[in-house]
């Protein structure tokens, strides 16, 4: 499957998944049959915490035009409480990027879980439509990754 | 010099040779053969892989060699450990050459010479060495002290071993830090070794190494009765352009790049302790 | 003042005047004699704290001069563990607002306060405690989240595109204490050193905020130092908003407790998901 | 020769010329060289901008050359040169000394091609400055704030501009702007009361005896640089607004397609300036404040028959945030001199 806005253009979308959860969630989605957009680039990490600010500007940087980080559910954390320190600065993150223009859609966290396949596939779609609305992301990339 | 200063040639490197644990020797030729630009020993070119960075390495290779160039590159930091895991065949970027030589037509010309390394400081005199070599009737007597950690860390063993060892008029001195198994040669610091070698203060010292090997070879060779004029060496700082405008190794009114690297211990005795 | 120059000192941190009017320079006195050039007052606008940083190692103890807003930072410099109370002596310094060539400092305009977090000693006057606020704190935040989004990317981009990636705002900031800073080292991948595209000025004044975040005592240094007048305290205010708003009312450099909202959690804190559903679009 | 034009004007005078034209422009407060465009603000009467003109010949930052790396192989492509005319209006004095202090650096052999290309295609139009301010000192450095050097040079008399040519350059676009003859005697009016304006302010006399070659290790082994550098927070400010600070960066950026070797102005008064794998010779910042000063006072004259690459414009008084500055340090090691 594959989402395409109506001038052909293809949005790329780069998901961090949380090894212990959100990872096997993607796989379980997978051999469930279950499609999610091909155009989503997965990204493992150890730990939804893992996640710098960095690395999601980073993303935007390269051309991504949206970015999703998966962790457990809160409460679930692998490590005990890695979830609840990335829920609280990608909050903050989230609410910066806001403050400076920044379309609040490109942005999200989603807990999805080793057995939750449906909830990975159904997220991914959602976020890809999302994304396809907003169309590509002009105001937080780097004009020199643009061919 | 070259025209555009700061745009270099493209150099293919066609031979990687593995000298110590963490030193290799890359052949860089042009893309059609032969050297990419001449030299003099003591010379430096600034090596770069686009994206990764640019550094300036001492040019090791003697100019009389005229079918390439060679850069003995110790692992040390980002770009030399990209420059690590090369293979022949690899494109660099090269531009230079940059710096003053050693002066082995005007200074060093019809003298005894005695050159001190440490490491990786063979390096560059490592081209001046063969320079003297080649022209071996310009010169007088020629004595090498050269030190290391252990034998594992002896630049280019074997040129030492089987040709500078062999040949008639020069003298070799190997020394390595700690007593070894299989080292039947001196054991000591560099400084000490030249102090029990005790050379008469006569002709020219060429000193390369470490700082704080340049700083006790110094105090030996004042104890020995060298006088300041005699000592040579060839430093580094950060660079950046290699023309003397970028500014980084400023000290005081010289530019090391431009002014250097080579330089006579009493003029470097002038400028502020800053290097 | 010069009194505690015989013995419990070995050095003063304080204020000269230079060659102007308001050109107050902060200074390190070595001697008594030195100490005919110290000053306070109206021009004395830096934090000092700052310095600390530097003074911590020196042998001896280093006599400070901080106003009341310093001694915030001052304060969580020591919850950070970069400073140790016992090599310094603090003098607390009354203030009435300081200034510069135009006057009224900004930071002075949303004064937080005339309380002393941290001293030995305090000297000041009655005039010294009254306030000089002369607007809300989160004035200028609140404009700017009642404003659309283009309104708001505009309003961003016209402001940041000026900046020069000087970095005077992270090397004054009390904040800032790192010894190699993520945007020096070549291999965080976002070093630089000049603001080449759009892209690079928003990212080093977000992760620079952000990097403060919950450590930031709203001091105003940053947005004092900026040589291109950038608001940059309206980043900081920000997250110090966000922050107090989410997670609870929280001042930086306040009180005994070392952990900040960033360092912290609740298991009922608000998602992400809370951005998208307030304020305007 | 000698034209003349009324104030009003200048502004069309801009806009008509058929050339690029790079002038002080105000935007938010702030003033720097900008190239020109219908509807900014022009700011011809500030002294002096807060950006130098610096940023015209050597931009803070400017791409050098493009790589493609693919496999083993490596493609460089160069960056093209500035290959057409334009106009800088509105240079000051200390603006031009400043791009002759440049043009010892990059003109020099090997000759950096990117700046030369820029010089070459420029035109000066100089401004004399009728109103200096307090921060002003460049008669100290060879600047002359009277007469600037330039290829052409405006005097603001009462409510006009008199022009005066200089160069065959400077009178071919002087024609562009067909304006009347003038009288001299209003210039030379003018250039003796900014003389007298000079002569008032603080620092137009400053002591530089001892500044040179032959007093390097004195002036460098000064215990006062520990005092005068305390404060300095290691910021490129200074550095920034200098209009004679040259010192630059090489950096390679991926882009994801190809790499972009570009050059960017760099601060020696940064930590990371001079370090190497091996450390830093420059560890504190008392010796990185000590460099920038030392090299403008002292290394740079010595090496330039005592040219000195401070030109007085007085940005850095204006720029510190913690109000360090040459002068401070001139008087504080001149003084040492007289002692």
């Amino acid at each position: 499957m594959q989402m395409v806005n109506e001038t052909g253009w293809k949005p790329k979308i780069v998901a961090f998944c949380c090894n212990w959860c959100s990872y096997a969630g993607a796989d379980l989605a997978g051999s469930g049959r279950l499609s999610y957009p091909a155009d989503i680039k997965i990204i493992r990490v150890p730990c939804s915490c893992r996640v710098n600010p960095l690395f999601i500007l980073r993303a935007f940087e390269r051309g991504a035009d949206g970015v999703i980080l998966c962790g457990c559910h809160p409460g679930d954390c692998h490590y005990t409480s890695g979830n609840y320190y990335a829920r609280r600065r990608m909050t903050m993150l989230f609410s910066m990027l806001d403050y400076l223009g920044i379309e609040r859609g490109r942005t999200r966290v989603e807990w999805v879980s080793a057995a939750e396949g449906a909830k990975f596939s159904a997220t991914m779609n959602d976020f890809a439509k999302t994304i396809t609305e907003l169309g590509e992301n002009r105001k937080l990339g780097d004009l020199r990754c643009k061919k | 010099m070259m025209k555009e200063p700061l745009v270099p040639m493209i150099g293919i490197v066609t031979d990687v040779r593995v000298d110590t644990p963490d030193v290799k020797t890359f052949r860089v030729n042009a893309p059609g053969g032969g050297k990419c630009f001449e030299h003099m020993p003591g010379q430096c070119a600034m090596l770069s892989i686009p994206g990764v960075g640019e550094a300036m390495f001492s040019i090791t290779s003697s100019p009389t060699n005229e079918e390439y160039q060679e850069f003995s590159i110790k692992k040390c930091g980002c770009l030399t450990s990209w420059l690590h895991q090369m293979e022949p065949g690899q494109m660099v970027t090269i531009r230079g050459p940059y710096g003053n030589p050693f002066p082995v037509e005007t200074e060093l010309k019809g003298q005894d010479l005695i050159f001190i390394a440490g490491g990786i400081g063979l390096a560059p005199l490592r081209s001046v060495i063969n320079y003297v070599r080649a022209h071996r009737e310009n010169y007088g007597k020629v004595d090498i002290v050269y030190g290391s950690r252990s034998k594992d860390d002896l630049v280019d063993y074997p040129e030492i071993e089987n040709e500078w060892c062999k040949e008639a008029g020069i003298n070799v001195h190997l020394t390595i830090d700690r007593p070894q198994e299989g080292w039947d040669g001196h054991v000591g610091f560099v400084p000490n070794y030249v102090t029990e070698l005790g050379f008469d203060p006569q002709g020219k010292v060429l000193v390369c190494g470490p700082p704080i090997m340049i700083k006790f070879v110094l105090q030996a060779l004042d104890g020995l009765g060298f006088d300041r004029t005699q000592v040579f060496t060839t430093m580094e700082l950060r660079m950046k352009c290699g023309i003397g405008k970028c500014g980084r190794c400023n000290i005081g009114n010289k530019y090391v790049c431009k002014d250097g690297p080579v330089f006579r211990f009493d003029k470097l005795g002038e400028l502020p302790d800053e290097y | 003042m010069q009194l505690m120059n015989e013995g419990t000192v070995a050095r003063v941190v304080g204020w000269e005047k230079g060659e102007g009017e308001c050109d107050w320079t902060p200074a390190l006195f070595e001697s008594v004699q030195e100490m005919d050039g110290f000053v306070y007052g109206d021009y004395a606008g830096a934090n000092l704290s700052k310095y600390c940083v530097k003074m911590n190692k020196a042998e001896g103890k280093t006599l400070v001069v901080l106003k009341p807003c310093d001694t915030l930072s001052f304060r969580q410099l020591i919850h950070e563990h970069r400073l140790n109370r016992d090599n310094f002596y603090l003098i607390g310094a009354g203030c009435k607002g300081m200034k510069d060539e135009s006057g009224l400092l900004l930071k002075c305009k949303t004064c937080k306060g005339k309380d002393f977090e941290i001293f030995d000693e305090i000297i000041d006057d009655e005039e010294s405690k009254q306030p000089t606020a002369i607007m809300d704190r989160m004035e200028g935040v609140t404009a700017l989240e009642n404003e659309t989004a283009q309104e708001r990317f505009d309003f961003w981009r016209n402001e940041l595109s000026r900046c020069i990636r000087c970095n005077a705002c992270r090397n004054v900031c009390p904040a800032c204490t790192c010894e190699k800073c993520v945007f020096d080292n070549p291999a965080s991948s976002v070093a630089s050193k000049a603001p080449v595209t759009d892209f690079e000025e928003n990212v080093f004044h977000i992760i620079r905020a952000f990097h403060v975040a919950g450590r930031c005592t709203d001091c105003g240094e940053c947005s004092r130092v900026c040589p291109q007048h950038i608001p940059l305290h309206l980043l900081n205010r920000k997250f110090i908003k966000d922050m107090n708003e989410l997670y609870g009312e929280y001042q930086a450099g306040v009180g005994e407790e070392e952990r900040t909202p960033m360092t912290t959690y609740t298991k009922t804190d608000a998602e992400p998901s809370i951005v998208r559903e307030r304020g305007n679009a | 020769m000698t034209y003349q034009f009324p104030k009003a004007n200048a502004e069309a005078i801009v806009k008509g010329i058929s050339r690029a034209v790079y002038a002080p422009v105000e935007k938010d407060g702030l003033t720097s060289f900008e190239r020109y465009e219908a509807g900014m603000n022009l700011a011809l009467d500030t002294i002096p901008t807060d950006k130098s003109m610096k940023d015209v010949f050597f931009p803070q930052w400017e791409n050098l050359m493009h790589f493609r790396v693919e496999g083993k192989t490596i493609e460089l492509t160069e960056e093209e040169r500035c290959h057409q005319d334009f106009v800088i209006f509105g240079a000051r004095a200390c603006d031009i000394q400043a791009v002759k202090v440049l043009d010892k650096v990059f003109l020099a052999d090997p000759v950096d091609s990117y700046y030369a290309s820029r010089r070459e295609h420029c035109t000066l139009v100089a401004l004399a400055c009728d109103k200096p301010e307090d921060s002003c000192f460049c008669k100290n450095f060879g600047a002359d704030p009277a007469s600037p050097d330039a290829d052409v040079t405006l005097y603001p008399v009462g409510d006009d501009y008199y022009v005066q040519t200089n160069t065959e350059k400077g009178e071919a676009l002087v024609k562009e702007w067909n304006l009347d003859k003038a009288e001299e005697g209003p210039v030379e009016w003018l250039k003796g009361e900014i003389g007298k304006k000079y002569e008032e302010l603080p620092f137009a006399h400053l002591n530089l005896k001892g500044f040179d070659g032959e007093h390097l290790k004195e002036k460098f082994d000064s215990p006062k640089w520990k005092k005068l550098s305390m404060a300095c927070l290691g910021c490129g400010s200074c550095t920034f607004a200098c209009p004679t600070c040259q010192c630059y960066d090489i950096r390679d950026y991926d882009t994801g397609n190809g790499v972009q070797r570009y050059r960017c102005w760099d601060s020696c008064m940064y930590s990371d300036f001079t370090l190497m794998a091996a450390g830093t010779p420059r560890p504190h910042q008392l010796e990185r404040y000590r460099q920038r000063f030392m090299h403008k006072l002292v290394y740079f004259p010595a090496n330039n028959d005592g040219m000195y690459s401070c030109v007085g414009c007085g940005r850095c008084i204006k720029k510190c945030p913690m109000h360090l500055h040459i002068v401070k340090v001139i008087k504080a090691l001149g003084e040492e001199e007289s002692k």
